[in-house]
């Protein structure tokens, strides 16, 4: 996760409007699952790749090992799509008997299942794009922009901030519980995990307070009034996700 | 023209589990002047220092800015925070954005100022701090001493007339505590009254123009660095050592090494400096005899 | 700076027990119908929290914190029973802690940037995810421990009874918005549900208890401070 | 009779952002002694030392413990682990139990001791670092120097055989500075063998009996204190300062106020007594003279 999250402010469209990425991500990912065609799904793959690994300059290896991250949700959900219980074994693939259930793979099980199989992997790349190219701030501002109410928008903030705060807490206990042997069997390791967890919440209770103390001293008034980074529309980017889309609307609409 | 800026009359503070904190301090701090609030730790620094924004009110004595007792409504602290700034020890209790830009713009705002000057305002504090490449960056990828420097930007930003740092050099290694300390001579040659509290007495001596010495809860003695140090009764009591500086100083006049009138050196640089010309002046003279 | 590289344990995730719904894997209607779903009890989550700010402030902070923290026990590896390891949901400590109503609201925004730090969810699915894991699983829990307390049970048993089956009935109704998405062709949603209650309920049950075995301990250390 | 009890050779270390953190360090850390390992901020101290607990594992090379090879097995890790313990610099990110009690016997308990022995080893390491008053309180309410002692107590209750300790004094007060600088040489006199990072040049150069000076994830150079502070090329290319004491000493030096055989001062305290005993000296030849 800290990679996704240093690529989000390092990669080489950290200076393309938010927006732009954001309604090009969406938009895809909107017409891959409402086309629901391999067509489609494969040239959704292979574009964001291509976006995220050529423009974006995201290491291809990474890239790769990114794409396996949901490849076992993806497996067991599907193949738990394709294997049904069957009564007549006619128009089967595959099947086999346990007890006194039939379970088996037909044609159309397994195309719905290769289709979804395909969807997902179209959309997953559709927000690894996002996720790939727009810090989470950027994100923050978007929604913004979209009216979410400003108390969810600060809640937000503030988790995103101390997120890493608590990870680096959590991580230096758990280090230093390991050194201390608080891991070597499955009793201790319980043991130091309920202690970590408990010390991290306790942890979180007084920075809350200490925080407040802190912004009250800068003049908070109830809300997190910022000055947001302004970025310019690029007419060049935005004539082409919208040719993009709407070939891929086209493409869509011919193939299912 | 030492006008007084703040000034705290006979607080007493005690926190809600029965430690009193603060008894019976006074003392006043002048306009455009660097303090260091000396004492070792557990003597109520900190509870002095939040009692100057408001933050903590004390339950008998007063606070003044520019003479006027603080009444804690909320328009007046307001106002008296606009004014004053304070920088918390730990700035990752402090910093509550992801990204530095909106960090440092957070106080601007807040003081309902123009976007143009909420820029102008954060752009001034980031290059002042020397952070301005730092901008783009998010907090959480910053590391200990870059999110010090941003705290303090996030205060500069606001333009105060009195900067508070709670220990702005602990867990800094030297690079960053030179580069902070530089920082603050700068602010302070502008005009801008900065008060820190330390337990570093080299630090103190060198940096500060008064001393204020704090022990259980009470302003001890206040002056000048030199004269705070040569006051024995004072370091005991509050259990200071002495800056080695002025120590090894002391001992070296002791030998008659130095004038009589020499100037008392304040800084490592100034002691080596006059143990070097008093070489170059053994060495003149040797030249005469011969 | 240790932490830098470490992360060593909060890695990245191997979603081989991936307890949320993937982004893509349901179709839109029952993407909006999540989203359409989950939005009251958001609304009411963020009516409750607003009121509870409006007299103390510094609630809107230990709320962030709360996130943060939920964030982090959600990515903590815990010994399972089985010997695998696997993650904690935290419904049943948070919605302990901070009430079923908040958690509605803490769970949705801790599922954002589950899906977008970790690619765990997704954004077409964050509506179904919240659904269970901001609202059935947090309603549950509140109510197990509540009750069980009420009813005279020891306390360890309610904290216990409260994450385990806070955590389960959450896959529970994950299994539930699957099948309600892909009926089986012949048996319809009752077949199709068997199927996926089946598959969880295999990973699930030693995780639950896992789960309720850690809160408990979680929750003596709180209560002995 | 020096035996090496660590020895790091030719590590290389890479962290997953890329950054490179170790690149060819070698060093051997002799049984018995103190070591300080210096060197600026980001060049790799604590990289190095969370190797020699094996938490990382280095990309390339070895760790050998008494001369054994460091294989990364669970159970070689877990007898590592028991005779080597670790002090992190930040205490509120090690301590993670209750009560004082609690956190000590915390590593003792893990160890699979008797509970006589837990017990025996917890008190005698709270009478060690002088907190026997502390035990029942709980650990938020302990300041920040006390809750330094209780994690550095944590790690002596195991009996390790060597201590690694993370910028130790970082952030204490002077008082606090000085208690656990003297803990560490009592516990070094035991046998035990002492290794801390720091930046604090003046510390390393009075406490310790060997240096390790690195460098962009190397060793630059390995001696005795005065040996390594007097090297310039050394400390101009790792830009570390040099020890105040050894620099006016110095000063003091070329002005021909020291015999030319005078051992090097390496405290504060001695540099004082020889500038006293030089005193002395002249008032009695003044005294002959006349």
């Amino acid at each position: 996760m800290i990679h996704l999250d240093q690529y989000a402010y390092g990669n080489a469209l950290r200076n393309v409007h938010p927006q732009e990425k954001f309604f090009f991500a969406l938009a895809t990912m909107i017409i891959c699952l409402a086309a629901n065609s391999f067509v489609v799904s494969l040239i959704v793959i292979l574009l964001m790749a291509g976006v995220s690994i050529l423009a974006g300059k995201i290491p291809l290896r990474f890239y790769c090992k990114l794409m396996l991250i949901p490849a076992a949700f993806l497996l067991v959900g599907t193949a738990t799509i394709a294997i049904n219980i069957v009564d007549n074994s006619a128009n089967l693939l595959w099947g086999c008997q346990i007890f006194h259930v039939y379970l088996g793979v037909t044609n159309q099980s397994l195309l719905l299942a290769a289709k979804l199989f395909f969807r997902a992997w179209g959309a997953v790349s559709c927000l690894y794009f996002l996720s790939l190219t727009t810090p989470s701030v950027e994100i923050i501002a978007i929604l913004r922009k979209l009216k979410v109410p400003e108390l969810f928008l600060d809640l937000m903030s503030l988790t995103y901030r101390f997120l890493f705060v608590l990870m680096d807490r959590a991580d230096n206990i758990h280090i230093a519980q390991t050194v201390r042997l608080g891991y070597t069997d499955i009793r201790k390791g319980y043991r130091s995990l309920g202690q970590l967890v408990a010390n991290l919440f306790l942890h979180s209770y007084q920075r809350s307070r200490d925080l407040y103390t802190a912004l009250e001293a800068r003049g908070y008034q109830g809300y997190f009034r910022v000055l947001e980074r302004e970025y310019r529309y690029s007419k060049k980017n935005l004539c082409l996700i919208l040719c993009l889309e709407m070939l891929l609307i086209l493409i869509a609409w011919r193939y299912s | 023209m030492t006008t007084n800026i703040l000034e705290a009359q006979q607080l007493y503070f005690s926190y809600p589990d029965g430690t009193q904190a603060l008894a019976g301090l006074s003392v006043t701090i002048e306009k455009g002047s660097k303090v260091a609030i000396l004492g070792p730790n557990g003597t109520g620094k900190s509870t002095f220092l939040l009692h100057l924004i408001g933050i903590l009110k004390p339950t008998k004595g007063d606070i003044f800015f520019e003479q006027k007792k603080l009444d804690y409504r909320r328009a007046s602290l307001q106002a008296l925070r606009s004014r004053v700034g304070f920088v918390f020890q730990d700035p990752d209790n402090q910093l509550f954005s992801a990204s530095v830009w909106q960090e440092v713009s957070f106080g601007p705002m807040n003081l309902g100022w123009s976007k143009e000057k909420v820029i102008e305002q954060v752009n001034l504090a980031l290059d002042l701090t020397g952070t301005a490449h730092l901008k783009e960056r998010p907090i959480h990828a910053l590391s200990y001493g870059q999110k010090k420097l941003i705290a303090i930007a996030g205060v500069l930003a606001m333009a105060p007339e009195v900067i508070i740092l709670d220990e702005p050099t602990a867990s800094l290694d030297p690079q960053y505590t030179n580069h902070i300390l530089k920082l603050l001579e700068e602010i302070n040659s502008g005009g801008t009254t900065v008060i820190m509290a330390t337990h570093d007495v080299d630090l103190a001596y060198t940096w500060a123009d008064t001393l204020v010495v704090m022990k259980d809860g009470r302003v001890l003695k206040k002056g000048q660095p030199v004269e705070v140090f040569l006051d024995d009764e004072v370091l005991q009591a509050s259990s200071l050592t002495k800056p080695y500086v002025l120590e090894i100083f002391q001992q070296l006049q002791r030998n008659g090494y130095f004038a009589e009138d020499i100037m008392i050196p304040r800084s490592r640089q100034q002691l080596l400096e006059i143990i070097a010309a008093r070489g170059q002046d053994l060495i003149n003279k040797r030249a005469v005899a011969y | 700076m240790i932490a830098l590289g470490l992360g060593s344990f909060l890695v990245m995730p191997k979603a081989a027990y991936a307890m949320h719904i993937m982004e893509g894997f349901l179709p839109v209607k029952w993407s909006i119908s999540w989203y359409v779903l989950s939005l009251p009890f958001l609304i009411w989550g963020l009516i409750s929290i607003q009121k509870i700010i409006h007299k103390e402030p510094k609630y809107k902070m230990l709320l962030g914190l709360a996130g943060a923290f939920v964030f982090i026990l959600s990515a903590l590896k815990i010994p399972s029973v089985t010997g695998s390891c696997s993650h904690p949901t935290g419904v049943g400590l948070g919605a302990i802690l901070f009430g079923p109503t908040a958690m509605t609201v803490i769970g949705c925004i801790v599922l954002i940037f589950q899906a977008l730090l970790l690619a765990h969810g997704g954004i077409t699915t964050l509506g179904a995810n919240t659904f269970s894991m901001g609202v059935v699983g947090p309603f549950a829990s509140f109510i197990i421990y509540h009750g069980l307390k009420r009813l005279g049970g020891p306390q360890w048993l309610a904290v216990f009874a409260a994450a385990a089956l806070g955590n389960l009935l959450t896959y529970v109704t994950t299994s539930v918005q699957l099948a309600l998405a892909f009926p089986a062709a012949t048996g319809g949603f009752m077949a199709s549900l068997t199927k996926f209650l089946g598959v969880f309920a295999l990973t699930q049950l030693p995780l639950a208890i896992s789960e309720g075995l850690l809160t408990v301990f979680i929750f003596n250390l709180l209560t002995s401070y």
